[in-house]
Formats: structure tokens, sequence, C-alpha cells
């Protein structure tokens, strides 16, 4: 694979780059109704990538190997998260004040231009993220996912909470990027290579020498996935998780809860993508089997304690995180139907960020005393005041409930189904009944928002994107549930290929042969 | 003759309950219940009459449509008509149609007139289905559904708590035989393989060594007869459900329904055989049930109670005869004593009705100038029940005697049975006391009486707001009105009835067995005793035995009658200081042996205890251990949310652990 | 064994990363500046980029210093981004102790 | 029509006309009404006509199959097909919807739109899962009806409705999500199965029922016990089976009158349902790798069940005794009753499964009917305390005709339905040799005597006895004054179609009962089949070597529904699905 065949590959990420570029200059004007098209360029420059990836489909004749799923996701979820922070500056007291004149103009104060400018950097960073076949690439394109959000949580609102957050997202980010980095050197050091086959045909070695590879290069791997794991906010490095969610703005949260994850999660594919076929180390198995009992037991029941919505989100992410990662032991899998762990993960990722965005978008199309909507009090007896908000509240949270028939039950299956398929029996029973305990926080939200009295004093939000964002996102989620199978063979196709080695995606070949390797 | 008209004797009167049941939504159709009802009746008899002599031997079948049909289990509303059906369907038409002609007027200007007419036209459908079963199923059907009448019409005046307490006992009580009854129904299915009578019948007579299964299916199924029929120890119920119209108590638990367990066991006898001591066990609970109840009668005070004893009493001896092998005896003890059991029920209600609901035995005296046409027809009555010479009632119970005697006394006499003659003696002349101290009771001595506070007759309307009806006055019905002046003779039309009981109570015995009417019937249908020989040797030698039976017998009616002229008329202080003397006997006695009591002790209230308990538990323990269950995942919650301390350093400090453990975990426990 | 220098392992070099490493986190655990706190995820990455280069020699190939090349711009740029944030923490709270910062938790 | 449509259509009608009711001009919700009574009526219409169209000689085939590609990968599919059961319990339900939501037009004074919104969608999934032929279908509606009936309890319920709904939906939920895992279970199975395999589709991944049930039959006995707990832990809680009943009560006593007519009548059978449906023919047989055929986990478990069941019938029976409420009276009898209708389940014969489906659809009309009268009793005093009420027969004549008639129909009075099905149940369970025993239906039996002494220790309360009419805490007697009106028009309009069905049912069932038979036997032929083996050890291994075999022989295709008027293929041969070929 030559310079250009890789260039080639990444014009959705330089189309991404250069739109934020644009945002960053257009983001400076004085004007006010100049600096307003940051936004509409942003969905420019996402609409221009998701062409640019379409045509690649296209020319590629389907969705082959996981790269362009993830982009094509990136690009339809990226869209319905800018609906969702379209109204994000202006909820800065400081930009409201300088727009209308009141307080002299400062760019470094004014972030709309670079909000977008970060959103599509960050978009940039997960596809580059499943663009890579290198650790050095893989780690570049983490760090450019992980640092815009960073800013984006801390400078996204007028509040102290955001600061907090920002602060605990970022020293703690930082910490875990140190750790998974400290796994790259292992892997490194054990195979004496950074390309992902070279690493693959090292580890081969190593087993046609010794029959199992080196501990060392398990230790990078377990290291690595670690790290990687605060990403997806699994246990035990989900502790930022409930504070961030809750303290960045709604639109912020909503970012968080999908865009980190999706790059957590193509991460740890395409690590787990360099052991051999067929060859898991124990000790990874147990890793990803504690972790995952561990982050969707712990999401779960902290998720019973909450009383802030975003908070309960944020759990519920963290649990959700739990169920994918239990695809991630199925992930050696044939390429056929249920049994593949990483078209499951795929699948749950749009399931999950359909689900989660629409509960988050409906959460920042209301405000509360002046404030954005958070608190079970603010939702209570929603469908008095809002019965549409609350329609699509309902229809979110079911489908993150896993309920037929909306995307996350097919999700469930297509997750649950993989692991049985791999003899992971105990934990789909713990993942069951977790999604029992999870049932009970679901419910006092559309418990909320139907059986409550409303106090009235939640009110919605100006503009119509962020309810259009929720509406979209939620009817998506009730009609995929319904005509999923498109999105499933999709997945099925993306995921039914050997991830993190992207060469072999040129040269066709057959998927691995059905391997019903059960412990 | 065609049989098919048979099959709409019980549908004849189902109609007439629709109909009926119509007639409850208006007042004015409320006048044409009892037509309807009496002519459904009426209607049945005569179809029953028409096909006196028409049965084929061995009975025969009368489809009509089907009902339970799957998997080789069948059960159809088909009618099986032989002699003993007929025999039957006599008693359960002719009286009926009688004692509904008689309520017709007792229960005029009752608001429920048309409910109560609705409910007797469906107890003559059950109870005739129950009599024309041609399965087990259909019997069942029957079975239950009269226990339904009888627990609708025992609680017919259902503002009165203990009306309905009375009604609920029955039903439960009744329940629980029917259960017994229901699994004899299944052990029949499963070991003959068909729930038909006729069926199990032949299959019963061709088992040659009978399993441990088919000797249990008699004893199940006597279970089933000892409930409806008020046997020992489910006879609890009869008493409490003179709570009814007396109309009903004549009908229903007296001459009809209570007489079902005998006829069931006459129907099966072929099963019942099966078992070497089904028919003793049955014998013997029949002769302790008719001591017993007649021991209890002796000390009652309420009228309907004493009958209702005496009724269990008979019903006992019915059961002793066919627990003797004497189906004859007992059969033609179920004919005769419909007669004078009805007979002396209407007449009490007749008093009640003259005496405003009045009942008890010590507030009245010397009615006999007052209701002369009752007074004797009562005296009627209790010479049939007391087995006075030459009445229904003598020839009955002499033949059930005999027989019982005859196996006593006989080739292989067995002890047992002469234990039970004797016992069955004894009743005899206490049956013959209590009959006739409850008719010197009310119609002779002094004139005086109390009149009662009136339920029966007419409705208390207790809280009849809002409803349209007639005011609280009025419903206190016409005829009530003149009552309360003073005590009177009943027309002659509601007297007619009673006359033609009464003509029944004297001659019916006579006529039935010197006809040898009954003895053809019962031995021509399936309840025959197959045993030729010992029959046959029985009655060469139990002519004598007959004979001496009858003497001995009449000897001790007479003897009763005398004894109970002596106390209850002629001195009356006499009763009093014996009274006085066995005061101990006579409480224990009045209370019945305190066996409702006992029950109630025994079973009620520890069941309803458990009830309470069952309730706590499951309140306390298993919606608990759910909660608990339910609770897990919060107290997890709990602990977990001590780490999310909010602190940075904290995080920090719980990440770089929970990294590290695992890392350890993995790899030096897992590899 | 006479030299020290030439007695250099790559054991040494990766113990030294290490340790690196496992300051690097003591540190941020128990120190409360965050400017302290951010040096010592420096720290961290410092720790993996002597890992990183020591292996690199080892393996006689340049991948791994060209990793910690990229290693070290992307520190910069999280040095840059946590000045950035540390400033305006300061201006809110006039303090960097990071304890002032645990407003949200449970 | 093409029967096909009509089943689509009569599942879509109150879908989208509940939904459609959102459309209705804002402000007017009493024109909510007769709208949702029409779909409600066309509904009953539509299924009749199902009814007609039935091929009334092959009840035992899933016919009008239709299937719709759900998602193909996995083998989902949205598949439909009726057999005698099915229909039976669709008719149920299309019965009951018209006179609950005639019930409710007056109950439901606010919100009344989203009452009867839910209410349709409600109907929809439940027949949804009646008509399901594929796993996963029928359990998206059987997982779906949950959501309806809680917003039904949690919005218009009683006074504790909120826990009522939440404990209700986290109950079933959590027994329903393991279930979950066994069909995923089973289904994966399937796919590991040998391709040579007859009827399983091997290979590939499917969750058509009846491919399931042949692929079920080739796992261990272990397997099977795991597979057979995972259904039970859904089913059972549904049913509800002691112990895991303590949610009905709550749920019945603070549902709206139409929430616990519908619990009652069609929810509570979705659970008997699924274990007729699934796991009855799935463990019936399983496979021992050296013996080869054996009795399944199902014969293994059922005296277990049986004996679960037993323990609920008596044990809430007796509690049912000292209910003060009269609905959580009824509720708590709904757990006794269920209990005959799971003994007669898991007798496993004709007779023992055929009463416990006459069951389920008696009981549907009966315990519906009596809290229905609940219900209307509850609109007048607004209360359903039985110590402050009595002797209802002298005010108001009619409701306690109707109440002592569904009493009676309860309490298992022959001639009414409630008999034929308790009568079966016993009658099977007595004659289950091998599986059950007469033990199990004597003790069993005993529960009709309970049934007795608590339903008319009810009727005793407030049907007779003295009168009293509840006040409330004014003193004032409810139902403005002292008027306390009887039945209205409509009210008698809801009962007596209720009625006339209990007495049909109870004295002509036999077209009922007939059809019942070869659905039934197809069914439990697994299990009869090894079962009878067991009876009669030694004739077992040729016998069943012979059964294999013939199966083997007859390797056929799976897909065993019959896909009428298939364009441009000739209808194909009417494999019907017997789970194991017929003999």
């Amino acid at each position: 694979m030559n310079m250009a065949e890789k260039i080639a590959g990444v014009w959705p990420e330089i189309a991404l780059l250069l739109g934020a570029a644009l945002c960053l200059l257009v983001g400076l004007a004085r004007s006010v109704a100049i600096r307003r098209f940051t936004g509409w360029i942003a969905a420019a420059s996402l609409l221009v990538a998701g062409w640019i990836v379409a045509a690649q489909v296209c020319n590629a004749g389907g969705v082959i190997g996981l790269t362009p799923y993830i982009k094509l996701a990136v690009v339809a979820v990226g869209l319905i998260l800018l609906m969702v922070a379209a109204a994000v500056p202006v909820q800065l007291k400081m930009t409201r004040d300088i727009e209308a004149g009141r307080e002299p103009f400062e760019p470094g104060l004014v972030i709309r231009g670079e909000f977008f400018a970060f959103f599509l950097f960050s978009l940039t960073g997960v596809m580059l993220t499943a663009d890579a076949s290198d650790l050095v690439w893989l780690f570049l394109a983490l760090e450019l996912t992980s640092l815009p959000t960073y800013v984006m949580v801390a400078t996204s609102r007028d509040r102290v909470e955001a600061q907090e957050s920002g602060v605990k997202y970022f020293f703690l980010g930082a910490m875990a990027a140190a750790v998974f980095l400290y796994g790259f050197a292992l892997i490194y050091g054990a195979t004496g290579q950074t390309s992902f086959s070279l690493i693959v045909d090292a580890a081969n070695q190593q087993i046609a020498a010794q029959g199992r590879i080196s501990p060392l290069l398990t230790t990078g791997i377990v290291l690595s996935l670690l790290g990687v794991a605060f990403k997806i906010a699994a246990v035990p490095m989900h502790f930022y998780a409930a504070d961030v969610y809750q303290g960045a703005t709604t639109a912020v949260t909503a970012f968080l809860a999908f865009v980190p994850k999706t790059a957590g999660f193509v991460a740890l594919i395409a690590l787990l993508g360099l052991l051999p076929d067929g060859y898991v180390p124990p000790a990874i198995t147990w890793l990803l089997w504690i972790m995952a009992a561990l982050t969707m037991t712990v999401g779960n029941v902290l998720g019973l304690m909450q009383s802030n919505v975003k908070r309960v989100l944020a759990y519920s992410s963290i649990a959700h995180s739990g169920y994918m990662l239990v695809g991630l032991l199925a992930l050696h899998g044939s390429g056929d139907a249920l049994g593949n762990g990483t078209a499951a993960i795929l699948f749950y990722l749009v399931a999950y960020g359909l689900a989660t965005i629409g509960a988050f978008a409906v959460l920042g199309s209301l405000q509360a005393r002046g404030e954005e909507a958070e608190t079970f009090d603010d939702i209570s007896g929603l469908v008095r005041t809002h019965p549409v908000l609350a329609g699509v509240m309902l229809l979110s949270v079911l489908s993150l409930l896993g309920l037929p028939p909306m995307i996350g039950f097919l999700g469930k299956i297509y997750l649950f189904g993989s692991a049985i398929q791999h003899g992971f029996v105990g934990l789909v029973v713990i993942a069951v009944l977790n999604s029992a305990v999870s049932a009970v926080y679901y419910l006092r939200i559309a418990s909320a928002c139907f059986f409550g009295d409303s106090e009235g004093h939640t009110v919605s939000t100006p503009g119509i994107s962020r309810p259009l964002a929720a509406g979209i996102a939620a009817v998506a989620a009730l009609i995929l549930g319904f005509a999923g199978g498109r999105l499933v063979s999709t997945a099925r196709d993306a995921g039914g290929f050997p991830t993190g080695r992207n060469d072999v995606v040129t040269t066709p070949s057959q998927p691995p042969a059905a391997t019903t390797a059960s412990r | 003759m065609n049989l098919d008209l048979i099959k709409f004797i019980p549908w004849l009167p189902a109609l007439a309950a629709v109909l009926c049941g119509l007639c409850c939504t208006k007042k004015a159709l409320r006048c044409l219940a009892a037509p309807i009802c009496i002519l459904s009746i009426a209607s049945g008899f005569v179809i029953a009459f028409l096909h006196r002599g028409g049965v084929p031997p061995g009975g025969a079948v009368v489809p009509f449509f089907e009902w339970i049909n799957i998997g080789g289990f069948s059960a159809n509303f088909s009618y099986f008509i032989d002699p003993l059906t007929l025999i039957m369907l006599f008693v359960v038409c002719g009286i009926g149609t009688l004692v509904a002609w008689y309520a017709a007027f007792y229960m005029k200007g009752d608001k429920g007139y048309a409910r109560f007419f609705t409910f007797v036209s469906l107890f003559i459908f059950a109870m005739t289905n129950l009599v024309m079963a041609d399965n087990l199923v259909l019997l069942y059907l029957g079975w239950e559904g009269v226990g339904l009448c009888s627990y609708l019409l025992i609680g017919y005046y259902y503002n009165k708590p203990s009306a309905v307490a009375a009604a609920k006992k029955a039903f439960i009580v009744n329940r629980i035989g029917d259960l017994g009854f229901a699994l004899g129904i299944f052990l029949v299915y499963q070991t003959f393989g068909t729930v038909s009578l006729r069926e199990a019948i032949i299959a019963a007579e061709h088992v040659s060594e009978p399993s441990t299964a088919v000797t249990l299916i008699p004893f199940l199924l006597m279970l089933g007869a000892f409930g409806k029929s008020a046997q020992l120890p489910l006879y609890v119920w009869l008493p409490d459900a003179m709570e009814g119209p007396t109309p009903v108590s004549a009908l229903i638990h007296a001459a009809t329904m209570v007489t079902a367990g005998v006829y069931m066991i006459a129907r099966l006898l072929p099963i019942f055989v099966l078992s070497p001591y089904a028919l003793p066990v049955v014998a013997v609970v029949g002769g302790l049930t008719a001591v017993f109840a007649a021991t209890i009668a002796l000390c009652q005070y309420d009228i309907k109670r004493i009958y209702a004893y005496s009724t269990i009493s008979q019903l006992g001896y019915m059961f002793l005869g066919v627990g003797a092998l004497s189906t004859v005896g007992g059969v033609f003890h179920l004919f005769t004593h419909a007669f004078f059991k009805a007979l002396l029920f209407l007449t009490a209600g007749s008093v009640m009705h003259a005496l405003a609901g009045q009942l008890d035995l010590r507030k009245m005296s010397g009615l006999r100038t007052k209701m002369p046409v009752t007074c004797w027809l009562m005296f009627v009555g209790c010479l049939a029940l007391a087995g006075f010479p030459l009445t229904a009632g003598f020839f009955s119970k002499d033949m059930i005697l005999a027989a019982v005697m005859e196996k006593g006394l006989g080739e292989h006499g067995q002890p047992l049975f002469l234990a039970l003659g004797i016992l069955g003696l004894f009743t005899a002349f206490l049956t013959a006391f209590y009959t006739f101290r409850l008719w010197f009771r009310v119609f002779m001595g002094p004139e005086q009486y109390e009149m009662g506070e009136e339920h029966h007759g007419a409705e208390e309307h207790g809280h009849d707001h809002g409803h349209g009806e007639d005011a609280k006055p009025q419903a206190a019905s016409d005829i009530k009105v003149e009552h309360h002046h003073d005590a009177h003779e009943m027309p002659l039309l509601m007297n007619l009835p009673l006359i033609v009981l009464a003509a029944g109570a004297i001659a019916a015995g006579y006529w039935a067995e010197h006809s040898g009417w009954i003895e053809s019937m019962v031995e021509s249908s399936t309840a025959a005793v197959h045993g030729g020989e010992s029959a046959h040797a029985a009655e060469l030698f139990g002519y004598h035995l007959h004979t001496a039976m009858m003497v001995i017998s009449s000897a001790i009616s007479i003897l009763g009658i005398a004894l109970a002229a002596y106390f209850h008329w002629l001195n009356r202080p006499a009763a009093d200081a014996a009274a006085r003397q066995y005061k101990s006997i006579v409480t224990l006695l009045n209370n019945k042996y305190y066996v409702d009591e006992i029950n109630d002790a025994a079973i009620v209230t520890p069941l309803r205890t458990k009830g309470e308990i069952f309730f706590a538990i499951d309140r306390l323990i298993i919606d608990a251990l759910v909660t608990l269950v339910g609770l897990v995942p919060r107290a997890l919650g709990i602990g977990a949310r001590r780490l999310q301390t909010g602190a940075l350093q904290g995080y920090g400090l719980g990440m770089a652990c929970g990294a590290a453990v695992l890392l350890l975990l993995v790899l030096f426990v897992a590899n | 064994m006479t030299d020290p220098l030439h007695s250099l392992t790559l054991a040494h070099y990766l113990f030294t990363g290490a340790v690196l490493f496992v300051l690097g986190v003591i540190g941020f655990i128990s120190r409360r500046n965050l400017i302290i706190m951010f040096l010592c995820t420096e720290m961290m990455f410092q720790g993996v980029a002597v890992t990183l280069v020591a292996f690199s020699r080892y393996h006689q190939n340049d991948t791994g210093q060209t990793f910690v090349i990229f290693l070290l711009t992307i520190a910069a740029a999280e040095a840059a981004l946590a000045l950035g944030l540390v400033v305006l923490l300061f201006r809110r709270r006039r303090t960097l102790d990071a304890q002032a910062w645990g407003e949200m938790k449970g | 029509m093409n029967p096909t449509t009509i089943m689509l259509v009569m599942i879509l009608v109150p879908l989208l006309g509940g939904l459609g009711l959102m459309f209705l001009p804002r402000g007017n919700d009493s024109a909510v009404r007769p709208f949702a009574l029409a779909y409600t009526l066309l509904t009953f219409a539509l299924s009749l006509g199902l009814a007609f169209q039935f091929d009334w000689t092959r009840t035992q085939d899933l016919q009008f199959g239709f299937f719709h590609n759900w998602v193909p990968a996995f083998g989902l599919k949205f598949g439909f097909g009726i057999d005698a059961i099915s229909l039976w319990l669709v008719l149920l339900t299309t019965f009951l919807m018209p006179l609950v939501v005639l019930g409710s037009f007056t109950a439901v004074k606010e919100r009344a739109r989203e009452f009867f919104l839910w209410l349709l969608v409600l109907e929809a999934a439940m027949l949804g899962t009646f008509v399901a032929t594929d796993i996963f279908f029928f359990y998206i509606c059987f997982e779906f009806t949950l959501v309806p009936l809680y917003f039904l309890i949690g919005i218009f319920g009683s006074t504790d409705r909120l826990r009522a709904a939440r404990v209700f939906f986290l109950y079933t939920f959590t027994g329903s999500m393991l279930t979950f895992a066994g069909v995923l279970y089973v289904a994966w199975f399937n796919t590991t199965l040998d391709a040579a395999t007859p009827f399983t589709g091997a290979g590939v991944w499917s969750f058509n029922i009846v491919t399931l049930y042949h692929a079920a039959a080739y796992m261990t006995v272990a397997q099977q016990s795991w597979v057979l707990l995972a259904l039970l832990a859904g089913f059972a809680v549904k049913v509800p089976i002691f112990p895991f009943h303590t949610w009905l009560p709550l749920a019945h006593t603070e549902a709206p009158t139409a929430g616990s007519v519908i619990l009652a009548g069609v929810l509570l059978k979705l659970g008997t349902y699924g274990l007729l449906r699934f796991a009855i023919p799935m463990t019936g047989v399983a496979l021992d790798p050296v013996i080869g055929p054996v009795p399944g986990a199902l014969v293994h478990f059922a005296p277990w069940i049986a004996g679960l069941a037993i323990i609920g019938i008596l044990y809430t029976a007796l509690i049912c005794w000292v209910q003060k409420d009269i609905k959580k009276l009824i509720a708590y009898s709904s757990v006794s009753h269920l209990g005959f209708c799971v003994l007669g389940l898991f007798a496993i014969n004709t007779i023992g499964v055929g009463g416990a489906v006459a069951y389920m659809v008696n009981h549907g009309l009966s315990t519906g009917a009596l809290f229905l009268c609940v219900g209307m009793i509850y609109e007048r005093f607004h209360t359903r305390e039985m110590a402050r009420m009595g002797g209802l027969a002298s005010v108001m004549p009619i409701w306690s005709t109707f109440m002592i008639f569904f009493c009676l129909a309860s309490v298992g009075l022959p001639g009414l339905n409630g008999f034929v099905g308790e009568f079966l149940t016993l009658l099977g369970a007595f004659t289950a040799g091998n599986v059950l025993g007469p033990w199990y239906a004597a003790v069993a039996g005993v529960g009709m005597i309970f049934g007795a002494i608590y339903i008319l220790y009810m009727a005793g309360r407030v049907v007779w006895g003295p009168t009293k009419i509840p006040t409330d805490d004014h003193g004032d007697a409810h139902g403005h004054g002292h008027e306390v009106k009887d039945l209205s028009a409509r009210e008698i309009g809801v009962l007596a179609p209720l009625a006339i069905g209990c007495l049909v049912l109870g004295l002509y069932p036999t077209p009922f009962l007939r059809s019942l038979e070869a659905p039934i036997e197809r069914l439990t032929e697994p299990a009869r089949l090894m079962i009878a083996a067991r009876a009669s050890n030694q004739a077992r291994d040729a016998h069943l070597t012979d059964i294999m075999a013939e199966e083997r022989a007859l390797n056929e295709d799976g897909m065993t529904i019959i896909v009428p008027e298939l364009p441009g293929l000739a209808a194909p041969p009417a494999v019907a699905p017997p789970a194991e070929p017929e003999r």
C-alpha cells in the first residue's frame, strides 16, 4: 500500500480538517452575521466528507471493513450531533453579551467558531482511528479525538461545573493516555514493530515458536486495553464519566456519549486485532470478561442512585459500554450472522448513539429556571407541556432499555447472540440481569415524564434544531428497529473482516473460517 | 314408545328458568313465574309417566347434544333411562309439581316470587339431569347444579346473615363431598376408560380381580354421596339449610336432592360391590347417622330443624338399606320418604305461615282447632315417619330393617349387621318419639301460641331505597298483615297438594310393595343385586324374619308414639322434669353434640388462620424477598457510590489501583 | 562487568522508564497542585518515552524513536491545553488546589 | 379478503387506530371513545373473518402463514400464522377488547385519548403475540405489552399506582430478559447442528418456532434444563406461578378496571401460552449421546412445576379468603386459578393441556367479567372494601345477578365455562401417569373447595347480607345521595356478551375442545412419546429408533409454515409442524 492510496483513504478526514480550519478562520470575524456561518460550514464539511465516503463505498462495492462503516456512522450521527450542538455557543452568557454589543469583542472569548472547529477535529480523530494501521497513527488519532473534547467540555458552558468537568476530564484523560501509551511501548518492545500487520506477523511467529505470544506482548495489549478503556468509560477507568457528563453542557454531553466511545471501541477492536487469528490469551479473555461484567454492573447500580437525568444517562453510558465489551469477547468470530462481535459492536454503537442522543437532545431542548433541564423534577410531567418531546424521550429510553421493537433490542440480540455463540453464556446472563436493573432508572425517566405533575417551570429552549434532532434520532431508533435488516447486514459486512489491518481490505479475501471456539 | 321426548324433561324446566328469570325483571310479569314453573315440572312428570312401561330392559340411552369431548374423553348431554331413573323422575317431578303448587301460594306477595320459581325450575333442571345422566360427568353437573340451587334457595332471604351463612355452608360442605365424587369420576375414567354409566357398569361387572384402584372408586364416590345426602360427617349443612323457604326444604332438602346420594350408590351398585368393604362402610355410616341425627332431633325446639335431623336420620336408613345390599329397600324408602317428608315440611310451612314465621315448639301449643286440616295432614305424615303400621314409612323402613337383620342373622350372619339392625330399631323408636313429640306439642294441649317475627313467607325488604319498589310497609305483604292477627287454616287450593301427599304417605308403601312395582322396577335397573342364590336363600328364610320384623317395628313405633303422647300431651311437666334431670344430655343434644362448634374450631378457624398466615407470609416473606432481591442492585449502588467521591485524586487513585489490580489479576492469576 | 555503562542492559532502561511512570502515577495521586499534577502526567509520558527509546535501541530500528517524537509533540499540545485550562480555572477560583474541584460527585 | 391480509389488518387496525387517536382534533376527548370502540369492533369482526376462513379440518397447522424478513442476517422474521390454539386466544382478545373499551367509557375522564391509545396498542401487541411464528417476533410483542400496561397502570391507576406499575414492569421484564437469553441459546444451538439434521435448517440462524422445536430436541437434558429454566423465568412470572406472583395482586388492585380485565383476561395467558407454545414442545425430548432420545427436561421438571402450581392453588386460595379488598381477592384468585391451568399444561396429555387451554379462555371471560363488575361498583362507590358494602342484591339486582353468575363461573360450576377447564385439567393431572398422577389432582382438587369458600365468602359479603351502601368521608352515601343506580344499558351491554360466552362455552364446548385436540397433540407429541416410552422401557429403543429413522427419512425443509398462494410456486406440501412426524 503506497502513500497515494493511503491519502486517498483519508480524503474525508481532509475535508473535515479543512472545514475545521475554515471554521476557525471565520470564527475570528468580528461580525456576528459572518460568525454565524461556522455552524453551516461544519455541516457542509460533514456533508462533503459523507459524500466522499459514500463515493468510496460505491467504488468498493459496499461497506467493506470497519473503516467506511465508522466513517458513515460518524458523518450521520455527527450531523445529528451538530443539530444538537448548533445552539451551544449562544448559551454562553459572555457570547450573548458580546454579540449583543454589551461587551467588547474578544476573539478568545467568543467560541462559536472554535467550538465547531473542535467538533470537527474530534470527528476527524474518530475517522482517523478507524483508518489506523499503525500504533503511532492510532495514538495520534485517539489524541486528536480527545483533546478537542477537553476544551469543549470546559468552555462550552458558563458554569463552574463545566470547568470542574473539564479539569477532571483532562487530567484523568492524560493519565489514561499515558497508560495506553505505555502499553503501546510494550507492544512495540515485544515485536519491534508498530505497524499492525507486522505486529501480527511477529505474534504469529511467536505462536509458531512457543505456542503462545510472549508475556510482554500480552502485557502490552492488556495495558493498552486498560488505557483505551477510559475513552469508553469502562471500569476501572469510568470514574470521570458521570461528573463530566453532568458538568458539560447537554450538547457536549451527547457528543461525549458517542464520539470518544466510538473511537475507543474502534481502537479496542484494532488492538485485539493484533492478536493472531483465533488466538486469545486467557489473560485478555479474563480481562474483558471482568471488565464487561463490572462495567455494566457498576454503571447500572450507580444509575439507580441518581437524581440528575444527565448523570443517569452517564451511568447508562457506562453500562452500555459494558454490554459492548461483551461483544469484544466474541471478536474473533466468523463473519456469519450473529457470531461476529465486531459487527455487533458496530451495530450497537449506532443503536446506542441514536437512543442516547435522542434523550440528551430532549434534555437540551428544555430549560428550567434559565438553566438546562437536567433533574427529574425538571422533566416531571413533561407529557402535559411537551407531549412530543415526552414521546421522543420515551422512545429513547425504551431503545436504551432494549425493549422491542426499538433498535436497542436488535443491538442486544446481536451482542448477546455473538457472545452466546462464543460460549459466554454466564456473561450474557449477567448482562440480561443488568438490563433488568437498568429498567429501573429508565422507567424513572419515563415515569417522570408521564406520571409526574408538571411544576410549569420547564420551558423549551428557542430554536427548532434540537427537538428536530431528538425526533430524528428517536424515529430512526424506532424505524431501524423494525427495518434494521439493512443496517445489520451492513454492520455484518463491516465487521466481517479482521480489523486493524486495512491492507487486507484491499485484497478481498474469504472471511476466516468459522471458528465456534467456545471456552 | 319413542324415547325422544325424554330429553325434554330437563330442558323444559331450563326453559322455564329462563322465562321466570325474565319475569324477574318486570313486576307485572312476576305472577306468571309460578304457572310457568309448575307447568314445566308437571310436563316432565307427564312425559315420565307416559314412558312408565316403555323403557327397554337394561335401559336406553337418549343422546341429546355433545358436551365435553377431547382426547378420547367424552361426556355428553345424553340421557340414560331405566326403571330406576323413572322412579326418580316420578319422585322429582311429582313431588316437584306438588311443592311448586304449594309454593305458588306460600310465596305469594314475596318480592322475589319470580326469582324463587327461577331457582326452582333450575333445580328441577339440575335434578333431572342428575337422575337421567348417562355419564358420570353429566351426573356431576346435576350434582353440583342441585347444590347451586340449594345454595341460591337457602340464601333466598339474602338480607338475613344466617341464611347467607347457611347457604355458603351448604355449598362448601357439598363441595367437600363433590371433590371425592370428582376424584371418583377421574378414577373411573382412568380404570375403565369411560365415564359413561352403562359402559362403566358393564366394565365393572367384568372385573374379575379388582385392583386397588378399582376398590378405591366406591370410597371416593361414597364421599360425594355422604356430602349430598348429609351423612356423617358431612351432614352439618342440612339443619342450617332450613333457613330457606319451607317449600324449598320440602322439595330439595327432604324429598329430592338429598336422596341423590342414595340414588347414586344404587345406580352404581355394580361398581360398589367391587370392593368388599364399600357397602358395609355405607351401611355403618348410614346406621350411625340414623341414630346420631335421631338423638339430636329429640331435643331440638325448631320444627324445621327437627324435620331436618329426621331427614338426615331417614337418609341414614336409606344408606343402611343400600349398604345391606337391599337397593330395593333403599330406593323404596327414598320413594315413600319423599311423600311423607314433603308433607311434613309443607305442613310445618303452613304452621309457620299461620304463626308468622314462628318455629319454636315451646311457643306454640294446641293449634288443632285453629288449623284442623293442617293438623291431620301432619298427623298422617307423622304416622308415616314414625313407621306406624300400614303407612308408607312402615313398609319401606321394614324392608330395610328386614334386609339388615337378614344379613345379621342369616346363613353367613355378620354381627356387624345384627348390631346395625338393632341400631335401626332403636332409631325407629326414637323417630316415633320425636315425631310425635312435635305433633303433640304443636297441635295438642292447651291452645296458646306466640306470633313470630316473620321472615318467612314475605321478604324482609331492608334497605329498599332507590329501587322503585314497594315502600317498606307494603313489602310486608298482604298475607302477612292478616297473619299478625291470628293463626288460621290455609286455603284449600294450598292444601290440595298436601292432601295428595298425605294419600301417598299412607298408600304408596302398601301399593308399591304389594304390587311388586318397586321391586320389579329396581331389580330391572342397574341397581339390581346380582347374587341370585343368597337372595333366594334369604327370601326363603327371611319370610319369617320379615314378619317378625314387622311386628317388632310396629310395636316399637307404637311404643314411641305412646311415650310421646304421655310426655308431650298428657303430662308435659313430666317431660320437663325428665329434661331437668338429664340436663347435661339434653344440653348436649340440644347443641347438636357441639359439632358445629368443633368444626369451627378444628377446621374453619385454623384454615382461616392459615389464610391470614399465608397472607402475612406473602407480604412479609415472599414479597419481601422479591423486594430484597430488588434491593441488591441498590445496595451495590450505595457501595459503588462511595468511590465516586468527586475528588480528582480519588478518581486517579481509583483508576490506577483498578488498572493495577486488573493487570496483576489477569497476568498472574489467569495466565 | 567493570564498566558500569557497559553492563547497562535493556532491563535497566525499562526499569527506569517504569519507575518514571509509576512515580508519575504516585505524584498524580498525592499532589494537589494542578500544575504539578499535570507535570506528573508528563512524567508518565516520559517514562513511556524512555521505554520506547530503549526498545528502539534493542530492536535496532527507528520506529520507536519516531514514536517518541510524536509522543513529545502530543505532550507539548497537551501542555498548552493544560496551561490554558489552568489559567481558566485559576481565574474562576483563584486557587490551583485540585480539591477545590469536587462539587459533583456520586 | 385474503386471510393473511385479514390477519395483518387485524393487528394493524388497533395499532394504527390507536396512534390515529392522537390526531383527532384536540380538546374533545369524548370523540375518542366511539373511535376506539369502532376500532376494537372492527378488529373483532376481522378476527371472526379469520375464524371463518380458518380450515377447521387441520387445526394443528399454522395456517395463513406469512412472513416478512426482518433481519435476514439473523434469520429474524415477522412470521405470522395461527393454529386453533392461537385462533381461540385471538378471538378471546378481540372479543374482550370492545367490552373493555365500552366498559371504560365513563371510568376514564382525564387523558382519555392516551388511555385508549395505550389500550389499542396493547391489543395490537397481544394479537401479535398470539399470531407470531417467529420466536423473536413473539418475544417483541410479549415484551411490548409491558409498555402500554405500564402506562395504563401508572397514569390511570389508584393511589399506589406508581409502585404497582414499576413493580409490574420490573418483575416481568427481569424474568423475560432471562427468557431472552434462553431463546438466543436455543437459536445458537440450532446453528451448531449438523447440516444434515432434518427440519432444523442447521447452521443458519433461525428463530422460526418450528425449526427451534426440532433443534432443541437434539440438546442434552442438561442443556434443555437451562433452556426450560430460562423460559420459565419469563413465563412463570407472567402466569404467575407461585412464588413469583406477588406483583400480580399489587398490579391488579392499582390498575384501572380496563387494565385489570386485560391483565387477567389476556396478559396472564401470554405466560401459559408461552409455556405451551415453547417450553412444552421444545423440551419434551432430549438427545443423549449414548442412549439416543430420552425424556427431555420438561418431563423431569413437570412434577416440580406442577407441585408449585398446586401450592399456588391452595396457598393463594386461602389468602383470598382473608382479603378485605374485592379486587385484591379476585387478583389472588387469578393466581389460584392459573395454578390449575399450569397443572393441566404440565400433565402433558391431551386432556390436561386441552383443559389448560380451555381454562385460559374461560378464565379470561369469567375473571375479566368479575373485574368489570368490581369496576362498576368502584365507579359508583369509590371503594372496594368489602366491609363497607353489603347486600347489594336489594339495591342493584341486575348487577348482583351478573356478579353471582360470574362468581359461579369462576367457581367452576358445571354447565358454565369454568368447569370445563377445571375438570379437564384435574382429570388430565389425574390420568397423567408417569408425570403427575392421582395425588396431584387430589391435592389440587382441594383448591375447588377453597375456591368455593372464598368466592362465596365474597358473594356473601357483597351481594348478600344486610344492605349496606358505602358512605364517603362525609358520611354521605355515594352515588348521589341515596340513589344507587343499577347497571345502565351500556353496562349490561358490557356484561351480557361475557355471560353468554360463559354459558355457551360451558354447555357446548365440544367444537372448541375438538379443535384443540390436534394442535395439542402436535405440541405435546415429543413429551408424550417419551413418557410413553419411559413407561414401557423395553419398547423404548426400538420404537424411538424408528421415529428418528423416519424423521431422517423425511429430511425436509425446516420451513414448515404453509404459505398459501405463493406466486409462481405450486403450493408446497402441507408440511405441518410436527414435533415428530405423523405416525
